[in-house]
């Protein structure tokens, strides 16, 4: 672990040079703290309520993940990717098996590629949805939470009649998807955004106006456009930023160029702009979701792929837009069943990178507060 | 003895005026046992409106509709590991908890429950009041500064900044209610003749209500609503709960100045917490909302008489409906234990619960009957309204936690000296001058004629 | 957790060995062809074939003329790195010369591969002249069986130009790289990860210490010497109190 | 400075909209809590859940013949089949099958690789247990398949 007592462990330790000075407190919050979201461990210096500096602590919930990789076949991989960020699977799911697909040269059938985008857009709603209600109750607002955790079950449903897990989904599979949708799938997710919209309007009726929560979140956590393209912040943070970027519109993948939605943004950079920009997106994903299921083709669901994945020698980077950012696989091949390298981009450990930047000078409470709006996974952190 | 025992049944005011000291102790154990049994039923509703608020049942499993489930709770905290951090400043980290349930239960000596109904009445009464119930804070302090750990000491400064800025505001607001006890006269605007000084006795303010035909809450309308509400701010941030719990910022502090409190000394804490919520809401209801009064306590109706059951010549119909409503409530809840039983889900399992369930309703019922004796009756009236105005504080109090954010600490400084303060200084100043009128219009007229 | 209940070992060859029919069997192969169509970087193909370099067949897709040496049996051929000139890469090429080893693109991906002791000066005119404003990523491959073990790679954006790029360098065991950070500010964990899970010293950087792992732990995980089941026992048995499960 | 919305403020119209649906789900229909034991989740056909290895309903052989593609399949390594050539039909026959469910992630590899749905996941999702050895499911085991948990008082 690291010493956190030794002097000198933070390079600003205050004019008298000594780390222990009297005016300076040093607070470890987590990795048992209710809202650093699982086992990151922040370890602030505070003068009274004002931070002076933090330090992240991560890799608690190291699994070597990319170390697996290695070990096992591309097919075999598959299911651990969803272990990533496990609150948005499909989306892992997804960018890794583009990112194969691409190593091996095959596309999805458009049917998959639709099937693909229904999924991969409700487990962005399924996301912020979680994200809206922890970072409302790091807020100290309870009851969102389980306002959103209903709605988001069912889409745990749908997924659950669709492939038969709630989770840790393994919906897809290189070269498609595994499981054509099943009787009344159009149906339940047609019912599911009926029956989520009004929802989304009582989030808001609970939490977008209300004075407490826009003193809470406005100004708070500010991060400019270019501080926050240096950072590499991607995903809601970055567009909240102002910078109108989406990856689902910048380089399209599995058809979301035939798909009509907005890329919301915002203009300060805050907490409240973040909030904003999540909720505008689910309104979007389900914008999406009612275009996709409506349109939805016929077809085969699974490309012409061999049954022991081998793909040529070469490497790619494929990424794409996951609930938390710009998710990307380096995947290096080397002509074998097993991959060389693969490498994950992981939006929530470059945007937790941000986090020093984003609480300096500000009170206890927005640490609180930030580590909740820049809605990070820490099994995707540590892999 | 004996004699002295009885003397007190002729009496009609508090032991503490009657000079009664074994009444006096007799009312100390009621209210003790009343209050603690408050805080039961209030931890169950907690739990249970909190639920349903947030589309949860809540408990469900100790006891019907988990009604046992506060029982359980205590004895689990009771039978729990008592943990002392090795580090702790021992003897403070042990009488923390104490002086905080100490001090909470204090302030109940004074609260009228009725014109009677208090342990004793004291002429400094509301002062004594607001005195002890702002001394909870130095058990938070304690508590935190024992603890000897980061996060309490967080909490209990916190805590401290918090109560002290507060108090000012919750001050100011009690100020204006005190001095429309000085101002005779009926109705929302009755601008009283000559200026009576005010009282602080709970019961003399309750009594000025009562006398004045008003509720201050609506006296010098809106001046009386707006200090009401400033106190009803202020009374949540005294007792921080919910948007003002930052002590206790469960995601922040995890849980503030209790941090390293487990078993016992946590459910004391607990304890005092929930009593000081009793406490202020009984100041807030003393103050403004007629104490023990009934709604509306200026209309009798027409009189009448019914043998045997009504034989108040001086009260009229509208009195006896609203004597009636103790046992209608209590009809009513088993009537709800009743219609519960029935929705229980029937499976073999359950069936202790429903059975438990039709015996509260039943003994509900039967206390209901007995409500409806007439001696019983007569006397449970005042302190079921006063009661029941708690219950509706108690209840706002779990309907905030349900809906809004946590301030944060500057914001919350800020509401308490930026906005509650003017505000509250403005509505002492309105008062008094909206009180003084008559005095000041001739006050006025004789600067005048003197030129 | 021990593995009594499944006795089979699993069918992955050992690891050290895998890599090593790659670059050396199949370089030679692939050599000539590369040579002849890009002229600037044939030192750099010859002794490490890092770059995606596919089997003989793909050599036949690059280059039709070329006599196709039929290799796995009915194997489809992958794609090539086709060679990548742009306005860019000319400006590059002219300033630093054979520094710049190659510039090619492979399935549309363009990357390019530049000496190590250029790199953060290409790195720096990439975000300042050409716009890539944003590190995606910067992470690192290991190739046990090559005289320059490890790869390092950066993957730009450039919002302005919705474009994408990886420049990649080759160093020796042992060898630092200049940091990134001073260029983005995200270049500090991407870098200190590279290095808890590979060992490369990157200079100039604030603050390299392990991320992910401990800091008293022993080894880099993802190179290809250090096995799935390896870990480091000592730091389990004096940090963690326990024998190793493994 | 405008007037409504200083009226808004002053009459805390934000706060009383939050108020409003807190109160508003009170209403017990709204609750969405499902009392676990006494009420069964419905669960999907589709769902991965505890392994079972079928058997052929009319005679009661096993349907798996012992082709390893599951053990192949698994990420995890966790499945063992152990097979004998039957020397009078010299087929291979399953003798013994292992399955460690505690390191299961339930991703449904095996089952599909299964070519004569032998090997199933099962709707079964209550598989707890009071140790870890107890988690290791061999062939009887697994052919017993799901056993819905029974509560008692």
């Amino acid at each position: 672990m690291t010493d956190t007592s030794k002097p000198g462990f933070y390079e600003d330790a205050g004019a008298t040079g000594t780390f222990l000075d009297a005016n300076e407190m040093v607070l470890n919050m987590g990795p048992q703290h209710p809202s650093t979201h699982g086992v990151l461990r922040v370890i602030l210096k505070l003068d009274g309520e004002k931070v002076l500096g933090t330090e992240c602590i991560i890799g608690y919930l190291h699994r070597g993940v990319e170390k697996i990789a290695e070990n096992r076949t591309y097919t075999m991989f598959n299911p651990y990717v969803d272990r990533m960020d496990y609150v948005a699977s499909v989306s892992n799911g997804l960018g890794y098996c583009l990112a194969i697909e691409k190593l091996l040269n095959v596309e999805a059938p458009p049917r998959a590629c639709y099937i693909r985008v229904i999924l991969t857009e409700l487990n962005r709603i399924a996301s912020h949805q979680l994200w809206l209600g922890t970072h409302a109750l790091d807020i100290g607002a309870m009851t969102p939470l389980f306002y959103t955790f209903r709605d988001r079950e069912e889409i745990l449903k749908i997924f659950e009649k669709y492939c038969g897990a709630r989770l840790t989904t393994h919906a897809f599979r290189i070269g498609g998807t595994q499981y054509e949708t099943y009787e009344g799938f159009e149906q339940d997710v047609k019912k599911f955004c009926k029956f989520v919209a009004p929802k989304m309007d009582e989030y808001e009726e609970l939490l977008t106006t209300n004075r407490i929560w826009l003193q809470r979140t406005k100004g708070v956590g500010l991060i400019s456009a270019e501080d926050a393209i240096a950072m590499g912040v991607t995903g809601p943070v970055l567009r909240a930023s102002g910078v109108k970027w989406d990856l689902r519109k910048a380089q399209p993948y599995s058809l979301y160029e035939k798909f009509d939605f907005e890329v919301p943004i915002g203009i300060n950079g805050d907490t409240y702009d973040r909030y904003l920009v999540r909720v505008a997106e689910m309104r979007q994903s389900l914008r999406i979701v009612e275009q996709a299921v409506d349109s939805i083709p016929e077809g085969p669901i699974m490309a012409k792929v061999p049954k022991v994945i081998k793909p040529p020698v070469g490497e790619v980077y494929v990424s794409i837009e996951a609930p938390k950012g710009e998710l990307g696989y380096f995947v290096v091949s080397d002509g074998s069943t097993q991959p060389y390298r693969v490498r994950v981009r992981p939006p929530s450990f470059v945007n937790l990178q941000a986090l020093d930047k984003m609480v300096r000078g500000a009170l206890v409470a927005d640490v609180v507060a930030v580590i909740g709006t820049l809605d990070i996974v820490l099994g995707e952190v540590d892999r | 003895m004996l004699d002295y025992i009885t003397s007190y049944f002729r009496s009609t005011v508090t032991p503490g005026q009657a000079n009664n000291q074994f009444w006096a102790l007799v009312y100390i154990l009621i209210v003790f046992g009343g209050v603690s049994m408050i805080v039961m039923i209030m931890n169950w509703a907690e739990r249970k409106a909190l639920a349903h608020m947030q589309v949860r049942l809540g408990p469900m499993r100790v006891g019907p509709h988990g009604l046992l489930q506060p029982i359980a709770d205590a004895l689990k905290l009771f039978t729990k590991e008592d943990i002392m951090p090795a580090e702790a400043d021992k003897p403070i980290f042990w009488f923390a908890p104490v002086w905080v349930v100490v001090v909470a239960f204090t302030g109940f000596i004074v609260v009228p429950f009725g014109v009677a109904h208090a342990v004793t009445d004291m002429n400094i009464g509301l002062l004594f009041m607001l005195g002890v119930s702002s001394l909870g804070v130095l058990g938070i302090v304690m508590a935190g500064w024992a603890s000897n750990s980061h996060f309490p000491l967080m909490g209990s400064l916190r805590s401290s900044a918090q109560m002290v800025s507060y108090e000012i505001a919750m001050g100011l607001a009690v100020v204006s209610a005190v001095l429309m006890t000085g101002f005779l006269g009926t109705g929302m605007y009755g601008i009283g003749e000559g200026t009576a000084s005010g009282t602080l006795s709970m019961i003399g303010i309750v009594q000025a209500q009562q006398a004045q035909h008003v509720w201050f809450v609506f006296k010098f309308f809106p001046v009386g609503l707006v200090a009401f509400v400033i106190f009803a701010i202020a009374m949540v941030a005294e007792t921080n709960r919910t948007p003002f719990d930052l002590p206790e910022a469960e995601s922040e502090l995890v849980a503030g100045f209790h941090t390293e409190y487990s078993g016992l000394r946590w459910s004391l804490f607990m304890l005092g917490e929930y009593a000081a919520m009793v406490a202020v809401s009984s100041i807030a209801i003393t103050l403004w909302l007629g104490g023990w009064m009934r709604p509306f306590a200026s209309i009798h109706g027409p009189s009448i008489a019914i043998p045997f059951f009504w034989e108040h010549p001086e009260l009229g119909v509208v009195d006896m409906i609203s004597y009636l409503v103790p046992a209608g409530v209590l009809f009513l809840l088993a009537f709800f234990c009743f219609f519960n039983a029935l929705r229980m889900p029937k499976h073999p399992a359950m069936r202790p619960q429903v059975i438990g369930l039709w015996a509260l309703g039943v003994v509900m019922g039967g206390i209901g009957l007995v409500l409806l004796a007439p001696p019983v009756r007569d006397r449970i009236q005042d302190i079921f309204w006063f009661v029941a105005k708690i219950a509706v504080f108690l209840y706002l109090y779990i309907w905030y936690r349900a809906t809004f954010p946590r301030y944060r600490f500057d914001q919350l400084m800020r509401v308490g000296w930026k906005v509650l303060l003017p505000v509250g200084l403005g509505v002492l100043l309105l008062t008094g001058l909206i009180g003084l009128s008559p005095e000041l219009v001739t006050w006025i007229k004789g600067v005048m004629l003197w030129r | 957790m021990a593995d009594e209940t499944t006795p089979k070992d699993q069918p992955t060859p050992p690891q050290p060995e895998k890599p090593a029919e790659t670059p050396a069997a199949k370089a030679d192969a692939a050599a000539p062809t590369t040579e002849a169509k890009l002229a600037e970087t044939p030192a750099a193909k010859a002794d490490a074939a890092t770059p995606p370099k596919p089997a003989a067949p793909a050599a036949a897709a690059a280059k039709p003329a070329a006599p196709a040496k039929p290799a796995a049996p009915a194997k489809p051929a992958g794609p090539t790195p086709q060679p990548w000139e742009s306005e860019m890469t000319t400006t590059l090429k002219r300033q630093y010369g054979s520094a710049i080893k190659e510039t090619s693109t492979y399935v549309g991906q363009k990357y390019m591969v530049v000496d190590p002791t250029v790199v953060d000066e290409i790195l720096q005119l990439l975000r300042d002249d050409e716009q890539f404003d944003y590190l995606v990523d910067c992470t690192a491959v290991h190739y046990p069986n090559r005289e320059q073990q490890f790869d390092v790679v950066w993957i730009l954006y450039s919002f302005p130009r919705n474009e994408r790029i990886r420049v990649k360098t080759m160093i020796k065991e042992g060898d630092a790289v200049t940091s990134a950070t001073p260029i983005w500010e995200t270049a500090n964990w991407l870098e200190r990860e590279v290095f808890d899970m590979f060992g490369i010293k990157f200079e100039g950087h604030p603050d390299l210490k392990r991320i992910l792992l401990p800091d008293g732990w022993k080894g880099h995980p993802l190179r290809k010497d250090y096995g799935i089941l390896q870990q480091d026992t000592e730091w389990v048995k004096i940090n963690l109190g326990i024998e190793s499960g493994q | 400075m405008a007037i409504a919305p200083l009226l808004r403020k002053m009459f805390m119209v934000d706060l009383m909209k939050g108020l409003n649906v807190t109160f508003r789900y009170q209403d017990p229909k709204e609750v969405y809590t499902e009392q676990y034991p006494l009420e069964r989740p419905v669960i999907a056909e589709r769902y991965r859940g505890l392994p079972r290895l079928n058997v052929n309903p009319d005679t009661g052989e096993t349907l798996c013949i012992a082709c390893n593609l599951c053990a192949t399949a698994c990420p995890e390594h966790l499945i063992a089949v152990g097979s004998q050539r039957n020397p009078v039909t010299k087929r291979k026959e399953m003798t013994t099958f292992t399955y460690d469910v505690s390191r299961c992630m339930f991703c449904g590899l095996c089952a599909e690789a299964c070519s004569t749905d032998c090997l199933e996941l099962s709707q079964d999702f209550e598989i707890a247990q009071y140790s870890r050895d107890d988690l290791v499911f061999d062939r009887e085991r697994l052919e017993r398949g799901s056993e819905p948990t029974v509560y008692t008082r």
